[in-house]
C-alpha cells in the first residue's frame, strides 16, 4: 500500500516570503510544495505526500495553542498516516513549529512523526524526548542528506520496524536509556576509564548525570538607580481568581499581569494557585512571594529607576523542564525587547 | 503541627514515626498512622518538615521499588526547647525528591492490594528495615514477631 | 526558566528556598529565602518586622545583581 | 600477602557415590553426605539438592545466593571466616576453587522474593548463573520459624555446601588445571612501589540496610562496621558474605564478592597502568547521620592512603544512590579521582531519571544497564525451587505471566543481571 503522509513547512519553505510573511496564518494545501518535492522523490511509490499545511513561523510563535490546534486539524482531514515536519535546520521559529506539531501530532493523533533540525535549534531541547528529530546542517543547503535520513525513519517508523541508535539512524538522542551489551565487562571498563582519567585523556562516561548545562552569568547591573527591573515568581501568586486557570501543579502556562500603579500583593487582589505547599501563608499576604509592597518602596527611594509594569507567574511544582524552559525563553524575548536590565525570580 | 514526639534524656531531639504500616505502629511509643499510600507518607512527612522537623533517616528504601512497597515509614525529629525553626533544606530536599520519584512511578500499590501473606511481608520488612534507627531513637516499644512458617 | 531568562543576557537574581534546587536548575545568582510557604516574609513576626526581612532579602538580591561573578554564587 | 588460587575446572556435575572431581571435568557429588552435611533440623525443615547445568530447559527461584565452591589448603584461616570458619584472618596461602561451579540456594524468605536463573532461553543471557553448573539447595523453614533465623539457616547451609565441595574434591585429591597468584606487599613497600604510576584504591560499598539487606565482613553485620581496610585476597576467601535477598539484579551474591571483578581487574592493571594498594570497605546505612559517619571516614582512609584514584562501586539502589554520590563527591573535592558502577532505574521506556541523586563530580560512570527494562522468559521443562514470585507477578505489578506460560518481567528480577561490581557486558546507552 502506498503511505499517505502530510508534510508541515513555514511561509519561507513554501515560497510565499520571508520575515515580512511571517505572519501569515495557517493553510492547508493538496501534495506537495518545496521541499516536499524532494520528500517525493525520496519516498518512490512506497508513500505519498498528500498534503502540505502551512504557517508564518512568527504567526505560529504569537499564537501558539491556536496555531497548534489549527494546524492539527488540517493535517488530520487529510486522513495521513505520518506526518513529516521540516527540515528546521538552525531556524529558532521554525523549529520551535516543527517540534509543536510535531509533539502535538505523536500526543493526539498517535501516528508516527519526524522532523530535522540542527542540533542547536533550540527547538532540539524543548521536543527531543517525545519526537524524533533528525540531526541536519545549519542551512537549507543541508537539505540533500536531510530528506534521506527524514525518509528513512519515517518509513521504518511507518513498517513499525525497530528504530536503532541515535548515531545509526541519524536522529538526535531523546534521552532514553537503553541496555546493550558492551566488548568488556562493567569492571574492566570502569578501570579502563580511571586508568585514562588519572593519565588526564580523554573517557566517555557511560551515565551522563542529568543536564547540569550552564548559561554563563549576565553581566551585572553597573548603573542600578537607572535600571528597569521584573519581577517573574515561579511561587504561583495570581490575580484572585486565577483567570488564566493556570495549574496548580506541573503547570502547562504561565500569565502576563499588569501591576502598572499596583503598589503592593494584597490579599484583596492576588492569591496563590501553587499546589504544592500550605497557601494559608502566601494568600493571607501574596507581598510574601511577589514582594511588590517593598520593591515599591525601593523604587520611590531610587534604589533602582523602574519596576517593569507587568510580572510574570507560573507554578514551579512539577512542571516539565521543557515547559519553563519554554516559559523562560518567551519570557526573555519579551523582557528584552521592553529594555528591561534585571529579573528577580522569587520560588518557593 | 505535631505536637509530641519522644524525649530521649541523652539527646537533645524528640523523634516521632510516620508510617502507614500499622503492624509497626502497634509497636511504636510516638506514631503517626497515615491512611493510604506510601507517597501519602511522604507528603505528611513534607508537611512535618515545613514546620521544623528533620528527617532522620533517607526516605527512600534501598533496593526496593517505590511501585512494588506498598509501606513506608519515616522517623524524624526535632531539637528540644526549639519553636519556629526554619526549615531544614537538606530534608526537605531529600523530601522532594523522593516524592518526585514516587509520583513518577506508573504504579502505585496501596496497602492491602496484594494477598495477605505477600502484604504482612510487606509490612514485616518495612518494619525490620527501620527496626535498627527505631531503637536508637528510643521509638520502640516492644519487637514484631513474624513468623515464617507458611 | 532562570537559565532561559539568563540566556537573553538579562541578570537574573532567583531569590528561594532551596538553595540546591536552585543549583540545579542553574540560576547563577541565588539569594536564599525564609522557607517554602512564604519566601519573602516571616508570619511569626509582625507586619513591620517581615517588611524588614523582605527588604533585608531583596536588597541582597540587588546587591547580587550588582556583582560581577563568573559561576553559580549564593549570596548568604 | 600472597594468595595462591589453585582452579580445578568444572564442566559438568551428576550425582554419585564419592564427592569427588572426574578426570574429565565431571565434578561428582554424593548427595546423601551433602545433604546431612547442611542439615539443620533446628530451622529447617527439609532441603533438597537439584542439579541445573548451562544449557537445560530449567528455571531457578526464587534464588537466594550463589556461592563458589573454596577451601583453603594452606595459610591461616578458613574459607567464608566468622561465618562457617573460624575468625583469624584469610588471604594468604592457597586455596582451592572448583571454577565453573557454584552452589545455589533457593529459598522463599519472603514472599515476595524475586530471583530467576533460568539456565537457557533469553533469561540465560543475563545471568551469570546460567553458565555455571550449579548444585542447588532447596530450603523449607520449620513452623514457625523467624524470617531472620530462615535467612541465616538458608545464608549458612549454602556456605556450608560450597566448602564441603571444595574440601572433598581437594581431600579426593586433586591436581589444579592453573593456579593464579595475587600479591600485594605491605604498605611500607607498596607505596614506594612503581613510582611514576597512579596510586589507586577501591571503595568497595556494602548493602546493610536491615534484615534481607545486609552483608557480613568476618561475621560482622556490616551495618556495625565504620568504613575499614581490607586486603583484596581476603574477599576471595570469603571475608564478604551476602545476606542480601532483596533485588536479585543488583544484589552482590558471595559468588560475585568472592570473585570480585573490580579487584581482578585492577590487580590486571597493577604494576602497570596503576599501583593497587589495597580494598576500603564501607556500608550503606539508613540513616543520615550514619550516612555521612561513613562516607566521611571511607574518604578519610583514601586520602590517608594518599591514593589518585578509586573505583566506586555500590550495591542496590535508592536511597544507597545517595551514600555512592556522597562518596563521589567527598573523593572529587578531596583530589581522588573517581570512577563509578552503578545500574539504573530508568523505568521501562528508560525515560526517568535513572539514579535517585546526582552530582557534577560523578563525571565517569559506569552503568550495569537499565534494571526496568522488560524480558520475555519463555516456559521452562523444570522449575526448581518455588513458583510463589511467578504468582506475585501474575498480580500484573512486575510482569505478567502469559497463556503460553511464558513471564514478562523487568530485569530486576534475573539473579545478577545488573551487578554493580561490573561483572557482566551488560550496559546502557543513551538513544
Amino acid at each position: 500500500m502506498t503511505y499517505r503522509i502530510v508534510h508541515y513547512i513555514n511561509q519561507f519553505f513554501a515560497g510565499i516570503g520571508g520575515e515580512e510573511k511571517a505572519g501569515t496564518g495557517p493553510e492547508s494545501k493538496d501534495g506537495a510544495i518545496g521541499p516536499g518535492m524532494a520528500f517525493k522523490a525520496a519516498f518512490g511509490s512506497e508513500a505519498e505526500i498528500v498534503g502540505t499545511v502551512i504557517c508564518g513561523d512568527g504567526y505560529f510563535a504569537e499564537n501558539m495553542d491556536g496555531a497548534s490546534e489549527k494546524i492539527l486539524k488540517m493535517i488530520s482531514d487529510f486522513s495521513p498516516d505520518a506526518v513529516i515536519a521540516g527540515p528546521a535546520f538552525n531556524a529558532g521559529r521554525y523549529g520551535t513549529a516543527c517540534g509543536a506539531v510535531s509533539e502535538a501530532v505523536s500526543k493526539k493523533l498517535g501516528i508516527p512523526v519526524v522532523t530535522g533540525m540542527y542540533p542547536e535549534n533550540p527547538g532540539v531541547d524543548m521536543y527531543r524526548k517525545g519526537i524524533y528529530i533528525v540531526e541536519t546542517s545549519d542551512s537549507a543547503r543541508g537539505i540533500k542528506d536531510a530528506v534521506p535520513a527524514m525518509a528513512k525513519l519515517i518509513m521504518k517508523l511507518l513498517r513499525a520496524e525497530p528504530v536503532g541508535s541515535p548515531a545509526d539512524e541519524g536522529y538526535i538522542e531523546r534521552g532514553v536509556r537503553v541496555n546493550c551489551f558492551q566488548d568488556k565487562i562493567g569492571a574492566e571498563r570502569a578501570v579502563d576509564m580511571l586508568v585514562k582519567k588519572l593519565k588526564g585523556e580523554e573517557f566517555r562516561t557511560e551515565y551522563p548525570m542529568p543536564v547540569f548545562d550552564r548559561v554563563a552569568p549576565a553581566e551585572p547591573i553597573k548603573d542600578m538607580k537607572n535600571a528597569v527591573i521584573a519581577l517573574v515568581t515561579s511561587g504561583g501568586i495570581v490575580p484572585k481568581g486565577n483567570p488564566d486557570h493556570i495549574e496548580a501543579s506541573s503547570a502547562t502556562k504561565y500569565g502576563t499581569y499588569s501591576i502598572a500603579g499596583v503598589q503592593s500583593a494584597d490579599e484583596v487582589a492576588y492569591a496563590t494557585a501553587h499546589g504544592g505547599y500550605d497557601p494559608t501563608y502566601a494568600n493571607t499576604d501574596p507581598n510574601r512571594v511577589l514582594p511588590i509592597d517593598v520593591l515599591r518602596e525601593m523604587e520611590k527611594n531610587g534604589e533602582f529607576k523602574k519596576l517593569y509594569d507587568y510580572f510574570f507567574t507560573t507554578v514551579g511544582n512539577g512542571t516539565p523542564v521543557a515547559n519553563a524552559k519554554k516559559f523562560g525563553t518567551e519570557i526573555g524575548a519579551r523582557l528584552k525587547k521592553d529594555g528591561v536590565d534585571a529579573v528577580i525570580l522569587t520560588s518557593t | 503541627m505535631l505536637g509530641g514526639g519522644v524525649p530521649v534524656a541523652l539527646f537533645p531531639f524528640f523523634y516521632t514515626c510516620l508510617t502507614n504500616n500499622k503492624d509497626l505502629a502497634a509497636c511504636l511509643d510516638d506514631v503517626q498512622l497515615v491512611e493510604g499510600s506510601a507517597l501519602s507518607v511522604l507528603k505528611k512527612a513534607r508537611d512535618l518538615i515545613h514546620s521544623g522537623w528533620e528527617l532522620e533517616a533517607n526516605p527512600l528504601y534501598g533496593n526496593l521499588k517505590p511501585s512494588q512497597q506498598p509501606y513506608r515509614t519515616l522517623v524524624l525529629k526535632s531539637k528540644k526547647g526549639e519553636t519556629g525553626r526554619p526549615v531544614d533544606r537538606f530534608s526537605l530536599q531529600l523530601i522532594e525528591s523522593a516524592i518526585a520519584v514516587y509520583s513518577d512511578c506508573k504504579v502505585t500499590r496501596m496497602p492491602g492490594d496484594m494477598s495477605e501473606d505477600i502484604d504482612s511481608d510487606y509490612r514485616y520488612v518495612d518494619f525490620a528495615l527501620m527496626e535498627e534507627t527505631l531503637k536508637n531513637c528510643g521509638l520502640l516499644r516492644k519487637d514484631l514477631k513474624r513468623s515464617a512458617g507458611r | 526558566m532562570v537559565k532561559a531568562i539568563e540566556a537573553t543576557g538579562i541578570a537574573v537574581v532567583h531569590i528561594c528556598t532551596i538553595v540546591p534546587i536552585s543549583q540545579t536548575v542553574g540560576a547563577n545568582r541565588i539569594v536564599p529565602a525564609v522557607a517554602i510557604p512564604h519566601p519573602l516574609g516571616d508570619p511569626t513576626k509582625s507586619h513591620e518586622e517581615e517588611k524588614m526581612i523582605r527588604r533585608a532579602i531583596l536588597e541582597k538580591a540587588l546587591e547580587a545583581l550588582k556583582t560581577p561573578i563568573t559561576e553559580q554564587t549564593v549570596f548568604n | 600477602m600472597k594468595l595462591e588460587l589453585m582452579k580445578v575446572i568444572v564442566k559438568s556435575v551428576s550425582w554419585g557415590d564419592r564427592t569427588e572431581i572426574l578426570k574429565d571435568g565431571t565434578l561428582k557429588v554424593n548427595k546423601k553426605e551433602l545433604l546431612e552435611h547442611v542439615s539443620d533440623e533446628e530451622n529447617l525443615k527439609s532441603i533438597d539438592a537439584e542439579i541445573a547445568l548451562p544449557g537445560e530447559s530449567v528455571r531457578i527461584t526464587p534464588v537466594k545466593d550463589a556461592i563458589q565452591p573454596r577451601y583453603k589448603v594452606e595459610g591461616g584461616g578458613q574459607v567464608f571466616p566468622g561465618m562457617v570458619s573460624d575468625v583469624e584472618s584469610v588471604g594468604e596461602g592457597k586455596t582451592i576453587v572448583l571454577e565453573g561451579a557454584a552452589v545455589i540456594t533457593c529459598g522463599r524468605i519472603v514472599g515476595f522474593q524475586e530471583g530467576i536463573v533460568d539456565m537457557s532461553g533469553k533469561g540465560a543471557e543475563y545471568t551469570p548463573f546460567s553458565k555455571t553448573c550449579n548444585v542447588v539447595l532447596v530450603f523449607e523453614p520449620k513452623e514457625g520459624i523467624e524470617v531472620y533465623a530462615y535467612e541465616k539457616a538458608c545464608r549458612l547451609a549454602g556456605l556450608k555446601a560450597a566448602m564441603y565441595l571444595a574440601k572433598c574434591v581437594h581431600e579426593a585429591g586433586v591436581t589444579p588445571d592453573k593456579t593464579e597468584t595475587f600479591e600485594i606487599p605491605p604498605f611500607a613497600r607498596s607505596m614506594k612501589e612503581f613510582p611514576g604510576l597512579p596510586k589507586v584504591a577501591y571503595l568497595y560499598m556494602l548493602q546493610t540496610q536491615g534484615l534481607l539487606h545486609d552483608t557480613y565482613v568476618y561475621g560482622v553485620d556490616a551495618k556495625r562496621i565504620l568504613p575499614t581496610i581490607i586486603h583484596p585476597n581476603e574477599t576471595m576467601d570469603g571475608a564478604i558474605v551476602s545476606g542480601n535477598c532483596v533485588s536479585a539484579c543488583d544484589k552482590n551474591s558471595t559468588y560475585v564478592h568472592q570473585n570480585n571483578p573490580v579487584i581482578r581487574s585492577l590487580y590486571e592493571r597493577h604494576g602497570k597502568d596503576i599501583n593497587f594498594v589495597g580494598v576500603i570497605i564501607t556500608n550503606e546505612n539508613v540513616t543520615l547521620a550514619d550516612k555521612r559517619r561513613s562516607s566521611s571516614f571511607a574518604v578519610k582512609i583514601a586520602k590517608m592512603f594518599g591514593v589518585d584514584g578509586v573505583v566506586i562501586s555500590e550495591e542496590g539502589f535508592g536511597n544507597p544512590d545517595a551514600d555512592l554520590i556522597m562518596n563521589c563527591r567527598r573523593a572529587e573535592k578531596a583530589g581522588v579521582k573517581t570512577v563509578l558502577i552503578t545500574d539504573e532505574y530508568a523505568g521501562r521506556d528508560g525515560a526517568s531519571q535513572s539514579l535517585a541523586d546526582a552530582a557534577q563530580e560523578a563525571d565517569a560512570v559506569v552503568t550495569a544497564g537499565n534494571a526496568n527494562m522488560i524480558i520475555d522468559l519463555s516456559p521452562m521443562e523444570k522449575v526448581i525451587g518455588f513458583t510463589e514470585y511467578v504468582n506475585v507477578i501474575a498480580g500484573g505489578f512486575d510482569g505478567s505471566l502469559k497463556p503460553d506460560g511464558s513471564i514478562e518481567v523487568e530485569l530486576q528480577a534475573i539473579t545478577g543481571a545488573t551487578c554493580e561490581l561490573g561483572f557482566n557486558k551488560l550496559g546502557a546507552e543513551t538513544w
